[in-house]
């Protein structure tokens, strides 16, 4: 494997990387490889990020836009996870429920979330239902598998331990699969919240009268395309921030479990 | 005394509700006894398809027919006459032949927004150009991505609705082929009214209506205010419009009073001129497939009704409400 | 009354759409306090037996009865002690200990009372609420067995406890085993692969053959050590040194040897 | 219940049973009015729609066979892009801590990025043909396979890269013989996601105007307010994805005899 | 030349922000055609110096030098036997044992001879195209032994071969080691925790002491061995009850069992 490095040096590299991307970018904007409404310097877009930050656009601010999606974001998510979890802890252990949801999964889980656009609008109307559901399709899969997964491959001796000493049946499940399968199930929770963000903001491009999806297909139609990037940029630093709250968690828990 | 609620569907930035923040600002729903929640949707389909949460609200007119058939909506009044206003774009370097000679774009790929007004538009224009269906490729988009194609390049025909239009227009600098007006085709934006709700609740969705009608007498008659808040309001809806697009939003659509919609409604021994607008629009959704074949046309006396129209002209109080003039008040 | 009693126990598994004998007409008992090892080379079925006493395997023909019942789930009376520990890393080591003693319904000061007691034993003071990985090896397993007597088992099941850990630390671990078996005598089966220490810590040692697992013969080692007088030294290497050690651990071996000859001709 | 219930075989049977109960239950629902036919369709419009796509008029410019062909055609090919650019990028995030600290923290950004925010600067930068399309399906499905590839590598045993080294193994023949196999198994993973993203992603990329495929039937099934043409839609999608990972779960096996027991 | 010297050697590693030493002031050397083995407590530098001496770790201070040349880097002509075996899963029997002699660019038909050749050595013919997965822990250890005898290695670094074996196959395993050895004597360093093993096999044995890792002694078996003629018996059991054997082996172990009792108090 390659050598490890300082952190000066880790410091360093990510910085030249970052550096190159946006090397890349001014070049291309400089020799006009795409028309300055389209390929906008870098410049452009934080000036227009900073603007959007005091002058509404669609109504709202930047900020009360990230906010409108982050709202929906946690409904959603909460949602996802609150039945995601259980149920894949419970399929990890009575063998009849997974056979039952297993191959409905299977299938659903081709399907993209956006696709559920009309039958959100349909069950739920304007309601905070709609984008729920459709976060929840995208965020649920991985928390379920996740749980699924992490519960039927705890080690075979936790659980006869747990037998041995008298546990049953749903102590089983949250004295043993849960906390066995914890790292598991925060990896999941952890796409699982990249997945549902990207999803929310997919519906919002075609369903919604705020947040920041919407911004950017408003943008987009008034060939805005600053504003568009902003919002790609504002998507990117939240998803940023989303993995790195619950990876910290994950870490922080397999740390406490010495590994 | 207790306002009565009134839950509108509507969508940001269109000319057709740029009545509601009129009577917002001036507080005129709760001079008739209203209080309206007004929810915002991007498009048509989502909302019709949302229709459950909300009672009243402005739907254009192929969306209408849609819920018509499916969800039991049915056009009380129409918002205005949009043909000027749906249209066909050109762009590029060959867009003056395209203009010149209609013909000519022939064996082209047009790119519209599927089963909505600007695709009927396009549609009659071709049979204007004296074109068949089988003469260009229709391809689908949504509106965003034909003006973000159109002004990059990537499409030289397009169908586009206001305030896409000006968009184009002046951004991008594409020019204007030919309007649903131009090919002769009516295509108003319409009213509507979820059906039962309007059965429980007639007075609440006269009293709607008439609002409506006075935000528009009061925008036709003030153009200097109307300008101003015509900006704000498109501004919220993330739209940047110029002076000459918003005046041309103005000259571009009639509007029609509460004599002339009456008119426009009501049936003699024959259809009256909305049915036969709304048929002409139910044909032409039949034809692109969005109502199936084993759905029936949808018959216009089954959603077109003047009933809540005549129940304005009958009340004095909201007729001269309505009648922004005959009332005096106002401004 | 806690004797194991296996009797004409027979098993086979089912791999690649064939039966397979795994263990062929096993009878044998432990005693009520008695400590009996189990050795045979890997793959005769050790665990297998161990398993069916514990309840967490069943027997295909025969029958494993312990205290006269027979066995068919597990419970906490026949506590069991696994090869690689099997500790819960999420649960401190007093939450370890006390996990078993909730499904058994003691009342709490009577609980907190015996898991202080087993702490002391095992000498685990002040590492009451460390977590598992904060543990050395030989501590970890010191608080599986911790876990397992706190319980008062009436039969203790030991599958290769101490397979896992470095020489040393074994020894140590030998040591204290047979010093609290000494102080509170048990009814203990004891599956291992090191034939000393059988030998030093079994009053029987039941050696098996390789596949299918059937029973070579029962060597009695209690008598000799009672005859010789191992109880007097306190370390291991001092009754290692002793001849009638040696021979007792070198015919073990022979008949272990054996096993592999058999299979490599 | 201990090593029956964590035993999975048997289960075709058992899902199959699984998916005629909920048929079933989807018929006599409808039948008896617990469903609502506005709000979900019924299986008579479910079998129409579907007949109307395969067999009759088609729907949204063609029939069920020409949609899922060019589907199945940009499917492969942003899977192709995807994997292509993706494995080799994670193995070589996984193997050099100095491309790891160069390319992550820009991979970090760009990834949250859902497929459809692409579109405005596809259109502007690709246009509207097939290119623009696979941009979008690259977008989204090199992330699985880059990630995948990318902790395939690190978790190799340390011992096997020491005894590699032992050995004398180094350069070209150790990528080749080593690092590559030794995550491969990971590398597979990601990738059979990167493939299931791709289907995901087919409806942000066939609102690029496309002429034919299963993203448009949603797309154009969701303007006409067509429930039951959408469920067709979908489950054509869902089997056009069970058919493609089986397909890519026999080249799996293939390539990885050492796993396959006896 | 393939004698392996260490001259002072010491490391220490950071934890938490600390340096701590791990390995101080180690000499000893292994003379050519010497078999050394290393017992010591666990996690006394046992393993790094192997380490060291292969080229995977470096030192701190003095120096590790085989052949008369300090270690640099890890190269075939000192094959290193992991305690985990570190097999290539995805590649059979015959191309894990080929995959060294590659980069010694052997001739291909000399190549075929020495994996041939050592296939039988370590009786695993019929094996050759099976994954590792499919052999017993022995037969994969056999594997990893081939692998490196292959080579034609100088030097050959052991860190605890047999530590993942169940008893029996360890003693054949053993015994397999030395027959190997008496034929064809190579310089080895043989780490192990088991003290049999080392007095067994090893010429002669360096004990360690627990942290710091520190030489204790270093105990002169063969002449011992020579000695008594433990050359004659052919099977490890006849050997261990001889007394000479036993007094080596209690010896070792009494060195061992101080480190124990010094860390207890
Ligand atoms: N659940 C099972 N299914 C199929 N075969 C099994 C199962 N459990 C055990 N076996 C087989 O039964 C035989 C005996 O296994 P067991 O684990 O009891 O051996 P053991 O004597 O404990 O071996 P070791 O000393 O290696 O632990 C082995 O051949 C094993 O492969
Ligand atoms: N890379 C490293 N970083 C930090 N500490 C290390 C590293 N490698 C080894 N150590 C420490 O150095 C000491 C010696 O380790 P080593 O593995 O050599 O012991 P050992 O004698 O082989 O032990 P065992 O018998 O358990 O294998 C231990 O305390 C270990 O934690
Ligand atoms: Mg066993
Ligand atoms: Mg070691």
């Amino acid at each position: 494997m390659g050598e490890r490095l300082t952190k000066a040096q880790t410091i360093g590299f990510s910085i030249t990387g970052m550096l190159f991307f946006f090397g890349i970018w001014v070049f291309a904007a400089w020799v006009k490889l795409a028309p300055r409404e389209f390929l906008p310097f870098p410049w452009d877009v934080v000036g227009e990020g900073l603007k959007l930050l005091i002058i509404p656009f669609s109504g709202l601010t930047l900020q009360d836009h990230l906010a409108a999606s982050i709202g929906r974001f946690m409904s959603g998510f909460f949602l996802a996870a609150a039945v995601g979890v259980p149920l894949g802890l419970l399929m990890g252990w009575y063998r009849w429920l997974d056979n039952i949801m297993t191959p409905l999964f299977d299938g659903l889980r081709f399907i993209a979330p956006i696709a559920w656009v009309p039958f959100a609008a349909l069950w739920f109307g304007a309601g905070i239902g709609g984008p729920t559901l459709i976060i929840f399709a995208g965020a649920f899969p991985p928390c379920l598998i996740n749980a699924y997964r992490g519960s039927l491959f705890v080690e075979q001796t936790f659980i006869e331990a747990a037998q041995v000493y008298g546990a049953s049946g749903i102590r089983i499940v949250y004295e043993v699969l849960l906390p066995a399968s914890l790292p598991s199930i925060i990896a999941g929770l952890r796409v699982g919240a990249g997945a549902g963000w990207q999803s929310l903001i997919g519906a919002e491009l075609i369903a919604a009268n705020s947040g920041i999806g919407l911004m950017m297909v408003r943008a987009q139609a008034a060939l805005d395309t600053p504003i568009v990037m902003v919002g790609m940029i504002a998507t990117g630093i939240f998803g940023v921030l989303i993995d790195f709250g619950l990876g910290g968690i994950e870490g922080w828990l397999n740390r406490n479990r010495g590994r | 005394k207790d306002l009565q609620e009134v839950r509108i569907g509507s969508q940001p930035a269109l000319f057709s509700t740029l009545p509601f923040l009129v009577a917002e600002e001036k507080g005129w729903w709760k001079d008739v006894g209203l209080k309206v929640t007004i929810t915002n949707f991007p498009a048509g389909a989502p909302q019709i398809a949302a229709s459950r949460s909300w009672d009243v609200g402005i739907v254009g007119s192929v969306p209408a027919v849609l819920g018509a058939a499916r969800f039991g909506l049915h056009t009380i009044a129409l918002a205005e006459d949009q043909s000027a206003v749906n249209a066909l774009y050109v762009h590029g370097p060959d867009s003056d032949n395209y203009i010149r000679d209609p013909a000519t774009i022939k064996g082209k790929t047009i790119y519209l927004t599927g089963n909505s007004t600007g695709d009927l538009a396009a549609r009659y224009c071709l049979k204007k150009f004296g074109l068949t269906k089988d003469d260009t490729t229709i391809r689908s988009m949504d509106q965003a991505q034909i003006v973000s194609a159109m002004s990059s390049g990537s499409v030289e025909i397009g169908a586009l609705w206001a305030p896409n239009t000006y968009t184009v227009e002046e951004k991008a600098g594409a020019k204007l082929l030919c309007s649903g007006k131009d090919a002769g085709v009516l295509i108003p934006g319409n009213v509507v009214v979820r059906a039962e709700w309007g059965n429980a609740h007639p007075h609440r969705v006269a009293a709607f209506l008439a609002v409506y009608l006075r935000a528009q007498r009061w925008l036709e008659a003030n153009r200097k205010d109307a300008l101003v808040l015509m900006k704000k309001y498109y501004a919220a809806g993330g739209v940047t419009i110029s002076e000459a697009a918003m005046n041309k939003e103005f000259d571009r659509r009639p509007t029609f009073n509460l004599v002339q919609q009456l008119a426009l409604f009501s049936r003699g021994s024959q259809p009256s001129r909305v049915d036969t607008i709304m048929n002409i629009i139910a044909s032409f959704s039949k034809e692109v497939g969005s109502l199936r074949a084993d759905e029936p046309l949808p018959d216009p006396k089954s959603y077109i009704t003047d009933k809540y129209l005549k129940l304005v002209n009958g009340d004095p109080k909201l007729k001269s409400f309505a009648d922004l003039n005959g009332s005096g008040k106002g401004q | 009354m806690s004797n194991i009693v296996f009797s004409n126990v027979s098993r086979s598994f089912r791999r690649e759409g064939k039966n397979f004998l795994a263990l062929d007409d096993i009878t044998f008992s432990v005693q009520e306090k008695e400590f009996v090892a189990v050795v045979g080379p890997s793959g005769c079925g050790k665990t297998t037996c161990l398993r069916m006493a514990a309840g967490l395997e069943f027997v295909s023909n025969g029958s494993v009865a312990v205290g006269g019942k027979e066995v068919k789930a597990p419970g906490p009376e026949r506590a069991v002690v696994f090869q690689q520990f099997a500790l819960f890393p999420w649960k401190t080591v007093s939450e370890n200990i006390r996990f078993g003693l909730r499904s058994l319904r003691v009342p709490r000061n009577e609980a907190e009372d015996r898991i202080r007691c087993n702490i002391r034993l095992m000498g685990l003071e002040g590492y009451e609420s460390a977590y598992p990985h904060q543990l050395s090896g030989g501590m970890q397993q010191r608080v599986a067995i911790a876990r397992a007597y706190v319980l008062n088992p009436t039969v203790l099941l030991m599958d290769e406890p101490f397979g896992a850990l470095d020489a040393q630390t074994r020894t140590v671990m030998q040591e204290e085993l047979l010093r609290v078996g000494r102080a509170n005598p048990r009814t203990v089966m004891f599956i291992t692969h090191a034939v000393e220490e059988a030998v030093y810590l079994a009053d029987r040692v039941v050696v098996m053959t390789r596949r299918p697992g059937r029973i070579r013969e029962i060597i009695n080692i209690k008598s000799i050590r009672d005859a010789e007088g191992w109880q007097q030294y306190e370390r291991i290497e001092d009754v290692m040194d002793l001849e009638s050690f040696v021979h007792l651990r070198t015919q073990i071996w022979r008949l272990l040897r054996e096993q592999n000859e058999r299979v490599a001709n | 219940m201990t090593m029956a219930a964590r035993d999975r075989s048997g289960r075709t049977q058992v899902g199959i049973a699984v998916v005629f109960t909920v048929v079933g239950s989807w018929y006599l629902g409808s039948k008896y009015g617990l469903i609502n036919p506005q709000l979900f369709p019924t299986p008579e419009q479910f079998i129409a729609a579907g007949r109307q796509l395969a067999l009759g008029e088609g729907y949204a410019g063609g029939l069920l066979l020409q949609h899922v062909l060019q589907s199945v055609k940009l499917i492969l090919l942003g899977f192709f892009a995807a994997t292509v650019i993706g494995v080799p990028l994670g193995l070589w995030m996984g193997w050099s801590r100095k491309a790891e600290a160069l390319v992550g923290p820009v991979f970090l950004l760009i990834r949250p990025i859902p497929a459809l925010a692409w579109i405005p600067l596809a259109i502007v930068w690709l246009g509207l043909g097939d290119a623009a399309k696979i941009m979008i399906l690259l977008l989204a499905a090199f992330v699985p396979s880059v990630i995948n590839s990318f902790t395939g590598v690190r978790n190799i045993p340390q011992a096997i890269i020491e005894a590699s080294q032992m050995l004398g193994i180094r350069g070209w023949l150790l990528v080749k013989e080593v690092i590559v196999p030794g995550a491969l198994p990971s590398i597979f993973t990601g990738v059979r996601l990167s493939l299931q993203v791709c289907l995901t992603a087919l409806v942000a990329a066939e609102l690029l105007g496309a002429p034919l495929g299963l993203g448009k039937i949603l797309y154009q099934a969701g303007l006409d307010i067509y429930p039951a043409m959408i469920l067709a839609g979908m489950v054509t999608v869902a089997i056009v994805g069970f058919a493609l990972t089986a397909v890519f779960d026999y080249v799996e096996r293939l390539s990885m005899p050492w796993r396959t027991r006896n």
